[in-house]
Order: structure tokens, then C-alpha cells, then sequence
């Protein structure tokens, strides 16, 4: 995934300074990979990729979504309980109209979720609130509706249409649907986010919000957008859930907005905004889900595993600043050329 | 110049802090009057013992957000502290070492918060949430999946008992010295204009001689001990150590302190406000609860406040210049 | 200074047994307040045991309440526990989340005069009236033994996935498994591994997939939970596990009904649930009326389902497992 | 040269912008042609940036408007004045320190490829191009963040450069240029104004007025003065037109007899910031630390204050040894700050005017360590009185009152401590006429009270007005001291911008 980068048409030594955060998650990736498999082969094996790619599909469309939200200075605490609310519209769709074909129910889904991102955008945008508190607020609200809606029901496996359940495990070539979508909308999000303007004013808006107003950028328009996106991906990570899991209750992505931030983090995404990908945000659901694999595999008391996620994630914080201060000093010298 | 007057007038009257504390004396009086044994004296008490972790780690809380900096970790702080004590009680450890020594392993991990944030100019938003798992985990680390329960009932009674013959909870002394202790510090001493100061404007407050960094880092010491606290209070009231205990509490906190009118950006909020806050979203839930009304509806009660809250003053504001103009 | 040994024994506090006498013949009262307390609402298991009260209550002219936390913490059962008291009900019937933590409060409301009932996952013996087994301990083990090894053909690696470590029930079922499986008739079969979903379902799923992982030569999984065994069943029917792994152990028939047709379950074993919350509202309401105190050896009548003796402790078994397979599930819905 | 062809570009007519009690703008007019390069001179706080702003869209004008080739134009927002081809170099850089150099000058006019994605190499080689026209090197590659503020200002110089605008705006764009640098702008300048754009340039070096522009508008506290071809005035008109106003009245200098030392500072440095500074203030005494923007005065009294950190050098106050980067010793010893930005450094906007002046005495006011509010109160009251400031309630935000009064919020915050050596960085700056004046009363009156006074300031008048002495900075070294005897506006301007001071 590293590979798909600029083509620059010269590129100094800085840049892959620069790039070499991203870089530490996949050399962390193989070194996790490549001692798990010499303690126990069968890691490797074709089954047990396509259940850590399988975990991490959901975890990185989130991943994205919230990326692109935390880039513009922003966050969005309310993925889980979008991801909870969509996965229990699409479950009761089904139920009722088993015949609906996959791409009509991931179209729902994503606007269940594109609907609570509007909501969450505006109140940032208009009532000039922090997202923080917002998606908080509506992290209650959704999940709170989800309950009121769900009650204690539970949609199972054998109350959905085998179709769909087909759809989450069904593969292309060996590659499961699930995970070609999450790499669809990686793809198409990293490229918009790269290539294009408004990708590139995201970008801006999260680097200096003042200076993006002086530039001339639409700043609420482009937070409302950022919502929307988070929102809709959170709404089709919600089919995804309930096409792998088969089971949904009320309950659906609790507390998934941590394991989210984290990922994003962990890819090296700047909460304070402007800077990181959504490749590193999907290297770092990646991460984590691999960890978690790898840990059970390798039979690393189970309890260790929140612990080690949480020392990576300063870790990770702590290295981007380390890079940060020293390309820094780095510059200072190289650009001093005011005599 | 008679209008910015009025405005500045009107602003006082909308301050959330003196609406926050009146809705929740409304809440209150209407609870009583409607809901059935919402206003006797044991129901008093459960919601008390109920408030107890709440209304302790919002009270450092408090501080930390009006420095302009948030503390994610409280809850697995309090989770840790509790792990340790089931540990160390398991360990056949004296009770009376093991609190002492909950509190200073509190106290330690808000330390690493605060270096992290102050020495390494790391943003506690990510700091925290690093912490979070980091404290989480290390607690299933100590105590794995199992609870211990056995603690000696002197200490557990102490913790659900009563004072004298009235149907006042012991804890109720803790929570109130605590706050009036923090509300002194942060309304009435240097300490707390400080506090203000680094929140309202971080470098004109270092111009002003005072040194943010210390400050931040002391505070986020006081966050761990109180969570600490939280934990050791928490598992002789439920007589039962466990690494999940409080769990998902520090949402909880931060919407308590957001409700009682503290600005997430720093330099706004008054602790009586936030005591309100906290009382009033669990004498909400308690009186919802009694009315047999759904855990569902108190998360969109919940939810709706806090936006509320932070959206009413900015509405109000954005208003009263419209008419001016 | 205070120890752990230095208290020992001390904290079994005598219950605080109502005095009174079990009057057999009193009537049953009508209009008692029965209150479910599960461990979670919104657990289709759950769902299904409550749904058995409520008609019981019905059937004795009571009043049905279900109240429950959407998290299964010892914490908010307690703050329920507390409303229930404030609220006089009658009876409690609760599962408990954590045997300790729920015990003061429980025992606050028996001093208010509630009669507490526990299923499905008992509280501490000091702090309820009766505890509702599914079946003895005894007989789940070994049916769970005899499962396995039937699946494994006699011999091979099997590995059980349960709920939490900390869950009472699961591990004294466990634990009889391993003392079944220490016999010499057993000899062949080897367990290899105890993982833990804690009930959860996304966590089960994972578990299942490191175990088939990690034991490549894995026969069969056992799971004596709902949560655990539709997840395993789930993910194995969708691997290229299938048909080679056998899964067994306690689940709905409903949630399983899925995995027995498409072949990844031969069989598995449950009681009705529904029964449990039946039995329990008439235990509750006996208690209530007076007919009986918790006594062991004391009898009452439980409707449909007959008479019941208490045994030692206070502990009501329901009866013994039904076993499930292809061709008799669809007899039941539930 | 070229000649105006007579239908000026832009207008402005008769614009006026106010913030809350400050007019900044006050119905001033004037034209910019093409093909013409146009001056806009005033003291500091004129409404020259003002003008500028809404030229750009940020502000919009309270009143009057703005004509592109005479039809009004309603700007909304940056964006419109983008699209109506008008460019602006901001006097603060707005760059996007996270992305890189060529993505800060492309933003929103990124070269398009295939699909309409970013074609990244063109994007590249257009700010390299843009870099070999101004002879600078900067990589386009590297980020922002970390370039140098003389960088920062070339990258926004490239950035309008890049918009190929028929009106460029320059609010400073040389105060933190070298000569070769400026010659080369200059270079550029010139030749965008051949090709026909209309270019507004401000700058407070007269001497880089009278090379680039062809006519010259003063502005005075908000109002148009005059509109000259520049070759019709000299440059001690301009000057005089800019103070014009009779200085005797507004600076009471009262004389004083200087006693002992009382801040001494020696060999002070910071790299690359200032360098070997060394000078004594003595009770009683005021100094002024006179030089161009930039040229380090700030960073020294902050330095000398503690707020900054310094590389090497001793300062001393009354015989006491300061340590570096405390300024709660300096505080201590008898320092205090009035610093340059108000709404940065000076005050906490969102806490009330009580807050603010007693923040830096909340521990001597206190009793057994508690504050109950009551002697904070009556200090705030009293200090505040004694400034005259004008406030609703002391427990009004201290953001609500006008530029003056939030000025002697700051003055009665520091004069509250009692000092021995004040120091007051732009101490008028951004406030009317009379508060000056009482400001500038006040300080003489401490000064004859024994204070020592280090004022540094931007304002020619306000410096030969107020100082016993005049320390010159240029590019942060002392190059001259001059008493009040030699102290003209010539021999101070002259050490500021280069030539070494006449004796
Ligand atoms: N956003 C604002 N809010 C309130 N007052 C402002 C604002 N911007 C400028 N002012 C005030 O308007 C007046 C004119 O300011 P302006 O920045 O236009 O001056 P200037 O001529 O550019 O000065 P300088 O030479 O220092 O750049 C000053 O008194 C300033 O304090
Ligand atoms: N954060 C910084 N990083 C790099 N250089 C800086 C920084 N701050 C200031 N400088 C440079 O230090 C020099 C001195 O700046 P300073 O603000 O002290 O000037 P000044 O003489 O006080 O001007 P002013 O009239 O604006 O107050 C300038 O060349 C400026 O570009
Ligand atoms: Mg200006
Ligand atoms: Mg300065």
C-alpha cells in the first residue's frame, strides 16, 4: 500500500524522512507477521489472512472516514454508534425485503450514516460548537435511538438473506468483497485527498483554519463535506459489520470510536489536523487487527493486548513528534539563507 | 455603547452556569414531586453512592479542561487502581498499605500523562486515549479476568454505611470536602487564577509569570490520585476488584463537566456548575429510571444536553447581535 | 494491619433468613411484583428465559417488570437493584453480573422484605432466597463430555471456548469436563486449550479463529455458551473449516438452527430457557406467599412444569438438557 | 515609464471600517492604475492594513465602495476577490506549514491533468520557475513549516506572483527582506507593472517608496491626507504629512535628573535573532529602543524579561543578577513587561478587566493564601481609576473594550506591581490620539518618580517625543545611541535602515 505514492518528479532525502513513520508501521507489521509465523506457520496460511484482512476492512473504512475528519482539524466520536445505527437499518431491511440486492443496501446504509454526518457538520458549522463536544453529543443520541428502535432485539445470522450473508464472505479471486470495497474506498479517498483540489483544501483547512479562510477556501462547506464522508463510510462500515457478523443487536460498535482514533493515530494522522494519509489510517487498522490476530495466535496472555495497543499508540504519537522536531531543526539550518 | 451593555448584560443572564444550576434545582423539585420515592431519604442515598465516581474524577477534571487540556484515562486509572487492590489484597497485603499505595500508583500514572503532555508537547486528546488502553490493559494484565470480592467488611460498610442514624452516606463527606476543596482552589487561590490564566490565553499567562507546564503537569497528577481514589472507593462499594470496573466512565465525565458549563477550549467554567451537571444527569437518570423509562431514553436525554449546552450560549449570542444590527 | 487472611470467614455474614415458618398449603398470592433483572437486555438467550416469567406471572396474576442494564456490569445492576427497592416489587429474580458486588444491595432488599431469586448465573449464597439451575452441574459436564467425544469419533484434540473466566457456572461445568475427561474412557481425547469469548460476540469470533489457528489438528469445539457457540458455528460455516471441525456445546435452537442444516453442527444441548424464568416466577411467588422459605427439602408446585423440591443451598434444578441435531430441531422454537 | 492611461483599475471610494469603538478606516478614496506601481505610507495603526483587507474580501467596508474598471464590486470573501483577479501579500504570512511550498503557492490554481486530478510535476516546476524569477532557492518540495520568516514572506510574494492578478497588494512584503532580496522583488514588481497590473505597495522604508512607485497616498489615523505623484514630494513632506501634527503637546517630557543604574544589560544574544546587546538604564531615565520592524527589539526585552530564552549575556536589576527564562524572578526583582501584542502576550481577551489586572499579583494579594476577591476588586478599581479607563463593570471581558482601554488594562496590569524598571513594547500602538497622550503622560510622570523606563517603539514622533536616549537595532544589533539632543528623525531613520548615524 506504501507504494502508491507521488510521482515527484525529484525527491529529496527529506521526503522519505518524512515518509518514514508510514514506513515504521510496515516494517512493525512484518516484524509482528514474521515472528508469529515461526512460532506457528499456519499464520500465514490463506484462511487466516482473509480473516485479518476480513477484521481489518471494517476497522479501516472507519479508519478512512475519520481521517478524513481529524486531517480538517476535526474529530468524530460518533462512528460507532452511526456504524450500530446502519447496521441495524440494513438488518430490519433485509428482514423485510430479502430480495434487495447487496448494492441497494450498501447505498442505505451509507446514507443512514451520510445523514447523522450532516447533522454532525452542521452543528459544528453553524452552532460554532467544537466536534469533540458534538460527536460526543450524538455518540449518546445515535446509539440511543439504535436502542429505542432495537429494543432487545437481535437480528441473527439465519434472519438475513443468504445472498447477504454470501456477500461477506464470498471472495473474487480469493480476495473477499468486503475487502475490495475497503480498498475501493481507500483508493478513492486517498486519490481525492492527493490529486484533487478539494482534497488538497482539507488538507489546508486542518494545516491553518485561518489561513484557508484568507486562501479563499469554502471552510464550512469542506466541514460539512468532511462529516458527510466520515458519516456515510461509518454507515457502510455498518453493512459491512452486519454482512460479516451476521449478528446485530443495539449494541453493534460500541465503543468503536477508540479502536478508530487509534488506528488514525497510530497511521500517524496529526490530531491537531493538516497532516497524514489515509493509507497510514488503513496501515494502522491494519496494525491493530493484525496484533490482535497475532496475539491470540501466539498465545501472549489476552489481556496483554489492550496494554500493548495502548503503549503503541503513544508510542507512535511520541516518534511523530520526535520526526516532527527534527526535520524541523533540520530545516532551520538548510533554509537559513538570510545572511 | 448602551447596546454592548445590554449585550453584556443579556450574556450574564444566559451564563449556563447559573442556568445549569437552576434546571437542575427544577429537575429536583419535579423528580420529587412526580416520581414515586424519588425524594425519600434512601433513594437519596443510592443516588449518591450512584453520583460518587462521577462527581469525583469531574472535579480535577474540571481543572484540566480549563487549562484547556482533556484526561481520557480517568476511567482506566480508576480500573487500574482497582486491579492493583484486588491484587494486593489477593497478595494478602494489609488493607491499610494497599489504599495508600492505590492512590500513589493514581497519582503516578497522571504523572505520565502530564509528562507526556507537558514535557513532550504531545496533544492530550491523543496522549489520553494512548493511556486509556495502556491503563485498561495493564489492569486485565494484573488481575486477568477474575474479581476479588473478599474485602473486609469494616471498610466495605464504611463505604455504603450511613452516617449516624440518618440515611446520609459516609461518601458524601468525601465527595463534599473534595469539592469544596477544589472549588477553593480553583475560585479563590492563585493556583486556581492560574488555571484561568493558562486556559484563557496560554502565552499571555507565561508573560504574566506564570509556568503552564508546571501547572498542567500538577493537575493531571491530581487527576490520577483522585482517580485512584475513585478505584479504591469504587471497589469496597461494590466489594468486588475487577480490571473492567468503570469502564466507559470518563464519556461520562467529560459530558458531566461539558454540561456544567466548562468550555472545552479552556478558560470558562465554574465547579458549581459542574457539581450541577453532574447531579443533574444522574438525578435524571435516577428519577427515569424509577418511572421505568428506558437506559435508551437517558442516552438521548444525555446526548441532547450536552449539545444543548455548549450550542445555547453560542445561539443566544449570534441573536442578540442579529437584533443589534 | 487488615489481610486477606487475617479476615478470613468473617465476611460470611449470616443471612438474614425471614423468620417465619413455610406454611405448604397458603395460597398464592395475587398481584405480587416480579422483577427480571438479567444480566443484559437485549441477549436473545435473555430474552427467551424473561419471556418464560412473564407468562408464568401472568398465570398467577402478577405484576411483570424487566428492567436491565445494555451493559452486563455489576455497577448498573446495582443502581437497578436499588430502584427495584425503592420501588417495593416482591420478588427479585436476577442474574448477576458479578456474584459479590450485586450482594449488599441484594440483601438491602431482602431486609425490605424482597424475596430474591437468581438464574442463570448465581450471586453469593448469603444474599438470595433460591437459585434456579438450568441442570446440575454434574449432568451438563458429562452430556458436554459425551458430545465431544462422539464428534471426535473417540479420540483427538478438542478445545472449549466459554464466556468469561470469572463466569460461575461455565466453570464448574468446565470443571466437571475435566474430571470426566481424566477417566480412562477419555484417555484419547486431549484438551488443548480454554479461551474465553466473554460472551461477546465479536470477541467469540476471533477467539474461534485463533484456536482453529493456532491447533491445526483441533476435532472439536466446545462451547457451553449461546454467544460463544453461534460465533464459532458462524465463522467455521463460513471457513474452509468446515466439515472438518465440529462444534458442539449449550445453544438456542433458533440461533443454531442455521449451522445444523448446513451441516457445520451435528449436535448440541440446551434446556428450555424459557422454563428457567417460568420456574423462577413461581419460586418467587411461593416464597412470597409463604409456602416456602428456601429450606432444603421444601416442595412447591411451578404450573406447567410441576412440583419442585429445594435442594442443598437453596438451589432449584430444572432438569436435565435437551440434545438438538437435525432431526428434531425444528420441534422447537425458541 | 508608462503613463496611466487616465481610467484608473481600481477604486477605492470613500470606504470606512470600524471595529467596535476604533475607526480604523475613515472614508478615504483613491485610484490605482495599471501599468503603475502605488504607495500607501501611514504610521502604525493608520488603516493601511485595513484597506488592504478589504480589498482582499476579508473585511467588507461599514461603508463606501470598491470599483474594479468602474463597476462596484461587492467582495464577500477572499475567494471573490480572487476571482476578480486581485492578489494579496498579507503583512502576516498565511502559509500552510504542513504542505509544501509549491501546494502553499498552487492552493486553489493547482495545475490540472487527466480527470482533473493535481498534475503534481507541472504544480513543481511552476513554483520553481516562480523561485528563479525572485533568484531565491527554496526547495518546492519541502514543507512550510520551518521556513524562516524572510522565506515565509518570499513564498507569499511567489504565491500573488503566481495568481498572474491584474492588482497586486503588498502589505509589507520587505520588512524581513534583505537588500538583495528587495532589489530582486523589486525586479519582478516592475515588470508585472509593464505588463500592466495595477501594484499597491506598503512599506514604511521611504527609501524603497521612492524606488518602485510612481504615486504615493498618506494615510493619517484612518483618513486619506493626500495623493501625490512621488515626484512632486519629498520625502520630509511625507513624513510631515504622515505625523502632521504639532509633537510639543502630545509628548509632556518632563526633565528629569537619572540616578543610579538600575537594568543592566550585557553582551545579550540570541542566534540568529539579535546579537551582543549591551546597554544600561538608569532610574528616572527614559530609553528608547528605536529600529525598523524586525529588527529584534521585541525578542531583547523578552528575552530580558525571561519569556524568551537567551543564548548568552548578563542582565542586571538594581544590582541583582536575572537568570534566564524566569519571569516570575524578573517579576520579583522589579521588571515588568508591557508586551508588544496585546491580544497574544497583553491580556486574556475572555477574562474579565478585574482578572486581568491583578493576574500577575494573585499571590501578594492574597490572604493566608486565599483569594476572596474583595482586594482584588479594590486594586483593579483603584489601578484602573487611576489610568481612567473606560469599562461598563470590572467584571466585564476585558475583549469588550476599545484598543485604548484594553491598552491601559495592560499598562495598570504591569504599573500595578510596582516596578523599578518598566519596560512597554509599542506601548500606543492601535490607539486614538488622547490615550496616547495620557499614556504618554503617564510615563513621564513614573519616570520622574524614579522608574526606569526601556520603551520600545515603531513611532519616530513618539520616540523623539518621549526618550532621554535613543538605542538604534538594526537587524538585531545596537548600531547607534543617540541623546535627546541629537535624536532627529533623519539620524535615527538613517541608523535604522543603514547608513551609520551623523554625529
Ligand atoms: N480585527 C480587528 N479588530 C479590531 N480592531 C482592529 C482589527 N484590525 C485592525 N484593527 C484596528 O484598526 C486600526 C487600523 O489597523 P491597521 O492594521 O489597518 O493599521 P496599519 O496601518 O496596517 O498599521 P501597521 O503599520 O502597524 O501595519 C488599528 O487601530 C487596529 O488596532
Ligand atoms: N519565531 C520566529 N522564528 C524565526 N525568526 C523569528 C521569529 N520571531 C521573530 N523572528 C525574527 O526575529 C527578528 C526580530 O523580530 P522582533 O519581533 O523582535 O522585531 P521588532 O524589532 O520587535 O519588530 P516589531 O516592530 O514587529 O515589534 C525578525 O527578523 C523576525 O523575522
Ligand atoms: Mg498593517
Ligand atoms: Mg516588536
Amino acid at each position: 500500500m506504501t507504494a502508491v505514492d507521488l510521482p515527484a518528479p525529484r525527491r529529496s532525502s527529506l521526503d522519505v524522512v518524512l515518509k518514514v513513520r508510514e514506513l515504521g508501521i510496515v516494517i512493525a507489521l512484518a516484524v509482528l507477521v514474521a515472528v508469529t509465523t515461526i512460532s506457528n506457520p499456519r499464520f500465514l496460511s490463506g484462511q487466516s489472512i482473509r480473516d485479518i484482512l476480513l477484521g481489518t476492512a471494517i476497522l479501516a473504512v472507519l479508519a478512512v472516514g475519520q481521517a478524513v475528519v481529524v486531517i480538517t482539524r476535526n474529530i468524530d466520536l460518533s462512528v460507532g454508534s452511526v456504524l450500530g445505527l446502519s447496521a441495524f437499518t440494513v438488518g430490519t431491511l433485509l428482514q423485510n425485503s430479502p430480495r434487495l440486492p447487496v448494492i441497494v443496501v450498501l447505498v442505505v446504509g451509507a446514507a443512514v450514516g451520510a445523514v447523522c454526518g450532516v447533522v454532525n457538520g452542521a452543528l459544528v458549522r453553524f452552532g460554532n460548537v467544537p466536534a469533540l463536544v458534538v460527536t460526543l453529543g450524538t455518540l449518546y443520541v445515535v446509539r440511543g435511538i439504535t436502542y429505542f428502535w432495537a429494543g432487545g432485539s437481535q437480528i441473527n445470522a439465519d434472519e438475513l438473506p443468504s445472498g447477504f450473508l454470501d456477500f461477506g464472505n464470498a471472495t473474487v479471486l480469493g480476495i473477499p468483497y468486503l475487502v475490495l470495497l475497503a480498498i475501493l474506498v481507500l483508493v478513492v479517498t486517498g486519490v481525492v485527498l492527493r490529486n484533487y483540489r478539494t482534497g488538497r483544501e482539507l488538507y489546508a483547512m486542518g494545516s491553518s483554519p485561518q489561513a484557508a479562510r484568507l486562501a479563499g477556501i469554502p471552510v464550512g462547506r469542506r466541514t460539512i463535506g468532511a462529516f458527510v464522508v466520515s458519516g456515510a463510510l461509518a454507515g457502510l462500515a455498518g453493512v459491512l459489520f452486519a454482512a460479516r457478523f451476521g449478528t446485530i443487536d443495539a449494541a453493534a460498535g460500541t465503543g468503536y470510536e477508540l479502536n478508530v482514533v487509534a488506528a488514525v493515530v497510530v497511521g500517524g494522522v496529526a490530531v491537531f489536523g493538516g497532516s497524514g494519509t489515509v493509507w497510514g489510517a488503513a496501515l494502522g487498522a491494519l496494525l491493530l487487527t493484525t496484533i490482535a490476530s497475532s496475539l491470540a495466535v501466539l498465545e501472549i496472555n489476552q489481556f496483554w493486548q489492550q496494554a500493548i495497543v495502548g503503549g503503541l499508540i503513544l508510542l507512535a504519537i511520541g516518534a511523530d513528534r520526535l520526526v516532527a522536531v527534527r526535520v524541523a531543526a533540520g530545516l532551520k539550518k538548510r533554509g537559513s539563507h538570510v545572511s | 455603547m448602551s447596546a454592548e451593555l445590554t449585550e453584556v448584560r443579556a450574556a450574564r443572564f444566559l451564563n449556563w452556569n447559573v442556568a445549569i444550576i437552576a434546571l437542575t434545582v427544577i429537575v429536583l423539585i419535579v423528580a420529587a414531586a412526580t416520581v414515586d420515592s424519588f425524594g425519600t431519604s434512601q433513594n437519596f442515598g443510592f443516588l449518591v453512592l450512584d453520583l460518587l465516581p462521577i462527581a469525583l474524577v469531574a472535579l480535577p477534571m474540571t481543572l484540566v479542561i480549563v487549562t484547556g487540556e482533556i484526561d481520557l484515562s480517568v476511567a482506566s486509572t480508576l480500573g487500574l487502581s482497582s486491579a492493583v487492590m484486588g491484587y494486593l489484597w489477593n497478595a494478602n497485603q494489609p488493607i491499610e498499605s494497599i489504599i495508600p499505595l492505590c492512590l500513589l500508583l493514581g497519582a503516578v500514572l497522571g504523572a505520565v500523562n502530564g509528562l507526556f503532555v507537558t514535557v513532550l508537547g504531545l496533544p492530550s486528546l491523543a496522549v489520553t486515549i494512548g493511556t486509556l488502553a495502556l491503563y485498561r490493559g495493564l489492569a486485565f494484565v494484573v488481575l486477568g479476568d477474575s474479581a476479588v470480592a473478599d474485602f473486609p467488611a469494616v471498610y466495605t460498610d464504611w463505604v455504603t454505611g450511613t452516617i449516624g442514624g440518618t440515611s446520609i452516606p459516609d461518601v458524601l463527606i468525601i465527595i463534599v470536602v473534595l469539592a469544596v476543596v477544589f472549588g477553593v482552589v480553583l475560585h479563590a487561590t492563585p493556583i486556581g487564577r492560574a488555571v484561568f490564566a493558562v486556559g484563557a490565553g496560554e502565552q499571555a499567562a507565561r508573560f504574566a509569570g506564570v509556568r503552564p507546564g508546571r501547572l498542567k503537569f500538577w493537575l493531571y497528577v491530581a487527576s490520577g490520585l483522585i482517580s485512584g481514589l475513585a478505584g479504591v472507593l469504587w471497589t469496597l462499594r461494590y466489594s468486588s476488584a475487577r480490571a473492567d470496573n468503570g469502564a466507559g466512565l470518563e464519556l461520562a465525565v467529560v459530558a458531566a463537566v461539558l454540561l456544567g458549563g466548562v468550555s472545552i477550549f479552556g478558560g470558562k467554567g465554574a465547579l458549581p456548575g459542574v457539581i450541577a451537571g453532574v447531579v443533574l444527569l444522574g438525578s435524571l437518570q435516577n428519577a427515569l429510571r424509577l418511572s421505568d423509562v428506558s437506559n435508551e431514553a437517558l442516552n438521548v436525554v444525555t446526548g441532547v444536553l450536552l449539545i444543548v449546552s455548549v450550542l445555547a450560549p453560542n445561539l443566544a449570542r449570534s441573536v442578540l447581535q442579529r437584533r443589534r444590527t | 494491619g487488615t489481610t486477606k487472611s487475617s479476615t478470613e470467614g468473617q465476611n460470611t455474614a449470616a443471612p438474614e433468613t425471614s423468620a417465619g415458618k413455610a406454611d405448604p398449603n397458603a395460597p398464592l398470592k395475587e398481584g405480587l411484583k416480579i422483577a427480571y433483572l438479567p444480566k443484559q437486555l437485549n441477549n436473545p438467550y435473555t430474552d427467551v428465559e424473561v419471556g418464560g416469567g412473564k407468562v408464568a406471572v401472568g398465570e398467577i396474576k402478577g405484576e411483570y417488570k424487566l428492567v436491565g442494564p445494555n451493559d452486563a456490569s455489576a455497577s448498573s445492576q446495582v443502581s437497578y437493584i436499588n430502584t427495584l427497592i425503592q420501588q417495593q416489587q416482591n420478588v427479585i429474580v436476577v442474574a448477576a453480573n458479578d456474584p459479590n458486588a450485586v450482594c449488599p444491595s441484594l440483601n438491602q432488599a431482602r431486609k425490605a422484605g424482597i424475596k430474591v431469586v437468581t438464574f442463570d448465573s448465581d450471586a453469593s449464597k448469603t444474599c438470595r432466597d433460591a437459585f434456579i439451575n438450568q441442570a446440575t452441574t454434574q449432568g451438563i459436564g458429562e452430556s458436554l463430555v459425551k458430545m465431544a467425544s462422539e464428534l471426535a469419533g473417540g479420540s483427538g484434540e478438542i478445545a472449549i471456548l466459554s464466556a468469561t473466566p470469572n463466569a460461575t457456572n461455565q466453570n464448574s461445568w468446565i470443571k466437571v469436563m475435566q474430571t470426566e475427561l481424566a477417566k480412562p474412557e477419555n484417555a484419547k481425547l486431549k484438551l488443548v486449550k480454554i479461551a474465553y469469548g466473554n460472551d461477546d460476540d465479536q470477541k467469540s469470533f476471533t477467539e474461534a479463529q485463533g484456536l482453529l489457528q493456532s491447533y491445526p489438528n483441533l476435532k472439536v469445539i466446545v462451547s457451553p455458551t449461546t454467544v460463544g457457540i453461534a460465533a464459532a458455528s458462524r465463522y467455521v460455516s463460513a471457513s474452509s473449516y468446515k466439515g472438518k471441525v465440529a462444534i458442539t456445546g449449550l445453544g438456542l435452537p433458533n440461533q443454531m438452527r442455521q449451522y445444523v442444516k448446513d451441516g457445520t453442527v451435528k449436535k448440541f444441548a440446551l434446556w428450555n430457557p424459557a422454563d428457567i424464568g417460568y420456574l423462577a416466577a413461581y419460586a418467587g411467588a411461593a416464597m412470597s406467599s409463604g409456602q416456602i422459605t428456601g429450606a432444603q427439602g421444601e416442595k412447591f408446585k411451578a404450573g406447567k412444569l410441576g412440583e419442585y423440591t429445594i435442594g442443598a443451598d437453596g438451589e432449584i434444578v430444572l432438569g436435565p438438557p435437551t440434545e438438538f441435531t437435525a432431526a428434531n430441531i425444528d420441534q422447537f422454537n425458541f | 515609464m508608462t503613463m496611466p492611461d487616465g481610467r484608473p483599475l481600481l477604486s477605492v471610494r470613500e470606504v470606512s471600517k470600524s471595529f467596535g469603538a476604533v475607526a480604523a478606516v475613515r472614508d478615504v478614496s483613491f485610484d490605482l492604475y495599471g501599468g503603475e506601481a502605488h504607495a500607501l505610507v501611514g504610521e502604525n495603526g493608520a488603516g493601511k492594513s485595513t484597506i488592504v483587507k478589504m480589498l482582499a474580501g476579508v473585511h467588507r467596508p461599514d461603508s463606501g465602495t470598491i470599483e474594479l474598471d468602474g463597476i462596484a464590486i461587492d467582495l464577500g470573501g477572499p475567494a471573490d476577490a480572487k476571482a476578480a483577479g486581485i492578489a494579496v501579500i498579507y503583512q502576516e504570512p498565511t502559509l500552510f506549514p504542513d504542505l509544501s511550498v509549491a501546494e502553499n503557492i498552487a492552493m486553489g490554481r493547482q495545475p490540472l491533468g487527466r480527470f482533473k486530478t493535481i498534475d503534481r510535476a507541472a504544480m513543481v516546476q511552476q513554483a520553481a520557475q516562480l523561485f528563479v524569477r525572485l533568484g531565491v532557492s527554496i526547495d518546492p518540495n519541502r514543507p512550510a513549516r520551518g521556513l524562516s520568516i524572510a522565506d515565509q514572506q518570499l513564498v507569499e510574494i511567489a504565491k500573488a506572483l503566481s495568481a498572474d492578478a491584474r492588482v497586486v497588494v503588498m502589505d509589507e512584503p520587505t520588512a524581513a527582506l534583505s537588500g538583495v532580496e528587495v532589489e530582486r522583488l523589486f525586479a519582478v514588481a516592475r515588470s508585472l507593472r509593464d505588463d500592466g497590473a495595477a501594484l499597491m505597495f506598503i512599506s514604511h522604508r521611504f527609501e524603497e517608496v521612492t524606488a518602485l512607485c510612481e504615486r504615493v497616498t498618506i494615510m493619517r489615523d484612518g483618513r486619506h491626507v493626500s495623493t501625490d505623484l512621488l515626484t512632486d514630494v519629498t520625502v520630509d513632506e511625507m513624513v510631515r504629512k504622515m505625523v502632521g501634527r504639532d509633537l510639543g503637546a502630545l509628548f509632556p517630557k518632563q526633565d528629569v535628573t537619572p540616578g543610579a543604574v538600575a537594568l543592566s544589560v550585557r553582551g545579550l544574544s540570541r542566534d540568529p535573532v539579535f546579537l551582543d546587546v549591551s546597554f544600561d538604564v538608569r532610574a528616572g531615565e527614559i530609553v528608547a529602543l528605536a529600529g525598523l520592524v524586525g529588527s529584534g527589539r521585541s525578542e531583547v526585552v523578552q528575552s530580558i524579561f525571561g519569556v524568551d530564552p537567551r543564548d548568552s549575556g548578563t542582565v542586571e536589576v538594581v544590582g541583582r543578577t536575572l537568570k534566564p527564562g524566569s519571569p516570575k524572578q524578573a517579576m520579583a526583582a522589579g521588571v515588568a513587561l508591557v508586551p508588544e501584542d496585546r491580544r497574544q502576550q497583553g491580556l486574556l481577551m475572555e477574562l474579565s478587566i478585574e482578572r486581568n489586572v491583578t493576574l500577575p499579583r494573585s499571590r501578594s494579594l492574597s490572604q493566608l493564601g486565599f483569594l476572596t476577591g474583595g482586594r482584588e476588586r479594590r486594586s483593579a478599581r483603584e489601578w484602573t481609576q487611576r489610568l481612567k479607563t473606560k469599562y461598563g463593570r470590572l467584571s466585564d471581558e476585558v475583549g469588550t473594550l476599545s484598543g485604548g482601554n484594553q491598552q491601559k488594562v495592560v499598562l495598570a496590569k504591569w504599573l500595578a506591581t510596582d516596578p523599578k524598571v518598566l519596560i512597554v513594547d509599542e506601548p500606543t500602538r492601535g490607539i486614538d490620539v488622547g490615550t496616547k497622550a495620557e499614556v504618554h503622560r503617564l510615563m513621564s510622570s513614573l519616570a520622574a518618580e524614579g522608574v526606569a523606563v526601556l520603551m520600545v517603539s515603531s513611532e519616530l514622533p513618539e520616540v523623539l517625543g518621549m526618550a532621554d536616549r535613543v538605542l538604534v537595532m538594526r537587524e538585531g544589533r545596537l548600531v547607534a545611541e543617540l541623546s535627546r539632543s541629537d535624536a532627529t528623525e533623519e539620524s535615527v531613520m538613517f541608523a535604522a535602515t543603514g547608513q551609520e548615524a551623523r554625529v
